[in-house]
């Protein structure tokens, strides 16, 4: 890989905007990182706990009723709704604890915002026998009690963010002032390719084996690469991964930001198909802001990609073209959430959803001789009672 | 080229208060910072209130908010130091402010407002020594002190910041964001020494800094203090003093013994 | 495997308990299933489907944290958590629906309790493109809202049992009356190793694709064998899914049932501690019954194992002496549940928590050279409500 | 040695109506078995109520819930059929009862319990043909007819089945459980007639059977008729006359009527 460079830049993405007080910090982790990458004996503690704990090589599922139902292109799912924890944020997790542990710092602090990382990042604590604290947005405590429970009942502590609008955005700048004051002995464990470097690179490293594994199951049933991958993009971590081995291939790459109620109506997190470049978390990016340079509140019907701001690797790759990025409407997203559930009994997380509705909308437009890969990137239980709510219940037959 | 050198006639006993622009309104800012110039500030750091601002604690975040609601941005902040030269004050005005904003303004408007508005200087708390050689060389060529900071954990990275500082060197004083403290590390005497060494400016020492006994300490250990928190604490405390017409004069005066009871 | 017998009895269990309207059918199963089990496309499509789209094999992991928590022996676990849908229920789902598909049956019925097997079937039935109705008890309609909206959303019909205590026991007689009617071109997918011939046994080996992986994940590891093999008990499809590959070998199994609030008082679902034999759901087995051979209500915290009848090979291995049934209390249960999170980072369902506590139990008296498998039959997403009631709640800091 | 005889004198236009021991109460179930003899019952189908009766459709089911409600057991059905005959009911009763009753009271004290309560029939809706041999050897044994039951779905077990069966055959209309059917499916009548050629007892047929028009439909093509869902459902229509001593005879001369009706 050519980039990040130095600096942690992704071409004029990237970088490190953090107080002083973190770069320390920050250079610690990055020779840290670099040294564990290289080191064999890491990277196959990695790899062993992602087989015996998190149950990986996940599946490559080919969705033939999807594909008879949709007609065109052939439907494949990365079935990242299988790992333990039900989604692909403990890829990453696992990375980073076991770079925590090797660096003899056993607290954690994570942020959360629908919940996800923050169970991902308590179950890594807890199987490392690592403290934890996860900071979470009031708002999202109370939209999110399971997940807050889940947290709890694996041994992590939950801290009610207050500041700002008390969601995602507030709690990774209360777990980033938190850290500033406890850098010396916790780790922050970053729940997507976000942040300050090296948390963009490190992330898309411990999440590439998503894309590595799909390319290679595959390749070894088919002797070629799909036509086209598609993930969706939050912050961008399952996107990253997955795309990462295809870069240098002739591969057509998608990733789908929430188009919340349509990007005209501003009730949106499409960061970069409406953000403007800035500096947020750290990292100089594309975000949604106004012209003082405030962070605007994003919004989706999917918590894990309501987030203002996006992977700086992203905003790279939308810059130069290699990967393009759409987006894609609640609405659209539930309706290939209940499509992909009825023809693939796959109950999918809605973040997850969003790919699937562009991946159907694709495969229209292809022969059967062409093959879609899709990331589903996680598994949709978490979201019954949305679900629920946006379609009216039980009452309503449905 | 105001690099290397400092802001400062006077070289020691800096105190360097912190307000966050339009906190409670815009009117009171001045007659604070004016109240601040009389017992003895050395420059304000005039704060941009913003959105998300990850350096700070609660306190200052709280002005942040009361700012915001009263339509404060970073343009009218930068007015705000405009007026405070027309209403008389004498001394250096710092914009403290997120980098986000600046860039949204964009670097040709942002030094067009930076000067016609008279600011001297200029603080941007997460753009550390890597990221911020453009910006010190923008701050150079207009003739506007670009203030760097080290921290307690800035280590091997002292010397190049402390070399390269303008203004003078804002000292953090212990790990973690703004607010108050009750005591100091041990430690801090050997890093303020330490840091020291490199500097050709004046160091200040600021984070937590809330008491007389604080000032004091720093005083003798350093050429001065940024004090924030404390002083926004103060303020918020007398808003509904300040806030109304019959009372205003007795909460300034209020604010100003509070103010000279922490230098005294 | 030398039983069941030709009219599917384990000794003197088993059996087809049944109106006249269903001996053709069940005749006509076996028979299938018979062809099917010694046709190796059928074998290929079924591993095929649990590789690629279940994900299997499911990890075997080491509880190392829990292993030094608890001190003795050292603990592993078969992750059928894992899972497609989080429990070992979609291995017989898939099985038996291939089997439906195969006898040119495309439309399934399926009873359930807490909605596990009910999804499980759902979701299959969307897979194969097939009908599925579901029986399931108004109580745990009431109960269990989310996985209803599961099934719903997932293309299945479920249907309201109002008859008897309109809970698992009664849907399964709604379902077989159902299929009384409707056998000629409907298939009944039973989700546990119950009811009449060849269900016991077809459920069995369709689920003893976990005991196979496990043994030999576990012999290629260690080149041995565990000593002990743990399994909960409801109907007893996790359980001899996992005991079959050990049953003639020197290793001990425990299958545990659920004491519920004590198997002294009466409020429990200790079937094989407390039972006496009887006919229930088509199978002679040992059941819950009071003098006149009315079936008794049973009562579990674990809804999944709240059934009062057990699979008849259970009774029949209780009976010989091979396997050991225990009991375990809601209360350690859910004790289990709370240290196997707290310790390994992994939320277990309530009845596999059953499981975990009877190998917490054992391992204290075994030695470190000594090992236990336990089988994690699924996950427990589905219980952190009843859990959340049980604790009290987020509000009162748990 | 009662296999392969019938337990009628009469072969054919058999009526065989099934009521529930206990609904609505003990005493009016041998009122109404009474009244069915007078309308010519052949036979009484007394069925014991239980928990998880899975041949059954709601309407029997509910006269169970009823039954079980008052106390009704199996052991308290045997004795009701006592009762019946002490009362002066001459036709043979049939024992109804799913197998777990009966396995949990044993072989011995059922068989004493079946003979001292004589009880001449016997039939056990889930103990199919595979299932039921040492227990059609008991009752031969004890000179209990065992009925056995054919289905559509029978086909080939069809002549094994009526080959051994005592008393009568219990020939299943249809695919389902009992209960009322608007009408039958074409292919009964070849079925019927496909099992009179095995069966050296009577054929009748049951399941759905609820008009005069159905029972004249079967007259004519088998043997007889098993009713049931349509007199159960009858008597849950009448419970509250019959369950009042003031308007019970007029209750039971309605039931009366209906069976008349139902016959002719
Ligand atoms: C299932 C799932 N998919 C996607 C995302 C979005 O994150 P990212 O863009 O980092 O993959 C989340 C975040 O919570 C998630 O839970
Ligand atoms: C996770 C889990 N384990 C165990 C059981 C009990 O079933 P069985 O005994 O058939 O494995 C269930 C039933 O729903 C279940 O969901």
């Amino acid at each position: 890989m050519k980039y990040p460079d130095e600096y942690g830049r992704f071409g004029e993405f990237g970088g490190k905007y953090v107080p002083e007080t973190l770069m320390k910090p920050l250079y610690e982790l990055e020779e840290a990182l670099k040294d564990a990458l290289s080191d064999s004996s890491f990277q196959q503690q990695y790899h062993q706990m992602l087989q015996k704990y998190s149950g990986r090589p996940t599946a490559l599922t080919f969705a033939d009723q999807l594909t008879k139902h949709v007609g065109g292109a052939n439907i494949f799912l990365k079935r990242e709704d299988l790992n333990h924890t039900g989604a692909h944020k403990i890829n990453n997790a696992i990375g980073q604890a076991l770079l925590s542990k090797r660096m003899g710092k056993k607290k954690l602090i994570a942020e959360t915002g629908a919940g996800q990382h923050g169970v991902a990042s308590a179950t890594v604590a807890a199987k490392f026998g690592m403290d934890c604290k996860v900071f979470m947005g009031e708002e999202d405590i109370d939209r999110q009690r399971l997940n807050v429970f889940r947290m709890q009942l694996l041994g992590a502590e939950v801290v009610p963010v207050t500041s700002g609008n008390k969601t995602l955005k507030d709690a990774v700048n209360e777990a980033i002032r938190y850290w500033v004051q406890h850098c010396e002995d916790h780790f922050y464990l970053m729940g997507s390719a976000v942040g300050p470097h090296p948390y963009p690179m490190m992330v898309r490293e411990f999440q590439r084996i998503i894309g590595d594994e799909a390319k290679e199951q595959f390749f070894n049933e088919f002797g070629k690469l799909p036509d086209v991958v598609i993930a969706c993009v939050g912050g961008g971590s399952n996107a990253i991964g997955m795309f990462t081995p295809f870069l240098e291939e002739d591969v057509k790459l998608i990733g789908v930001e929430a188009g919340g109620k349509g990007v005209e109506t501003g009730e949106h997190a499409a960061t970069i198909t409406k953000g403007t470049k800035g500096v947020i978390h750290g990292s100089m990016t594309y975000l949604l802001q106004n012209q003082y340079g405030e962070i605007i509140e994003p919004y989706s019907i999917s918590a894990g990609l309501d987030y203002p701001g996006v992977g700086p690797e992203h905003a790279y790759l939308a810059k130069i073209g290699r990967v393009v990025y759409e987006s894609v409407t609640d609405e659209e997203a539930i309706l290939a959430l209940e499509t992909l559930a009825k023809t693939e009994g796959i109950l999918a997380a809605i973040e997850s959803a969003h790919a699937v509705a562009k991946g159907i909308e694709i495969a229209k437009t292809l022969s059967n001789e062409q093959s879609i890969l899709i990331c589903l990137s996680g598994r949709g239980d978490k979201d019954v009672h949305t679900l629920m709510k946006t379609k009216g219940g039980v009452e309503n037959g449905f | 080229m105001v690099s290397n050198k400092s802001m400062f006639q006077q070289f020691d006993k800096l105190f360097i208060p912190f307000i966050t622009a339009g906190d409670p309104n815009e009117e009171l800012t001045i007659d604070l910072a004016l109240i601040l110039e009389k017992c003895g500030a050395s420059a304000i750091e005039l704060g941009v209130p913003y959105s998300d601002p990850l350096a700070d604690g609660p306190v200052i975040q709280q002005a942040s908010i009361r700012a915001r609601r009263n339509g404060m941005n970073i343009e009218k902040a930068m007015e705000l130091a405009y007026k405070m030269k027309e209403r008389g004050l004498k001394i250096p005005i710092i914009l403290f402010t997120y980098f986000n904003p600046v860039l949204q303004l964009g670097e040709k408007y942002f030094f067009t407002l930076m000067e016609k508005n008279r600011l001297e200087g200029l603080l941007i708390p997460d753009l550390p020594f890597e990221e911020s050689g453009w910006m010190r060389k923008k701050c150079d060529e207009h003739g506007i002190y670009f203030i760097s900071m080290v921290a307690p954990t800035s280590y091997n990275r002292i010397k190049k910041i402390a070399e390269n500082a303008a203004g003078f060197l804002y000292c953090v004083s212990s790990l973690g964001v703004t607010g108050e403290r009750q005591s100091f590390d041990e430690r801090v005497s050997d890093f303020i020494s330490h840091v020291k060494k490199y500097a050709e400016v004046p160091v200040a020492v600021g984070f937590g800094i809330s008491s007389n006994e604080h000032v004091k300490k720093f005083f003798k250990i350093s050429d001065g203090v940024v004090v924030g928190s404390a002083i926004v604490k103060q303020i918020e405390k007398l808003i509904p003093l300040l806030t109304n017409a019959n009372t205003k004069q007795s909460g300034l005066q209020e604010f100003e013994r509070f103010i000279h009871g922490l230098l005294h």
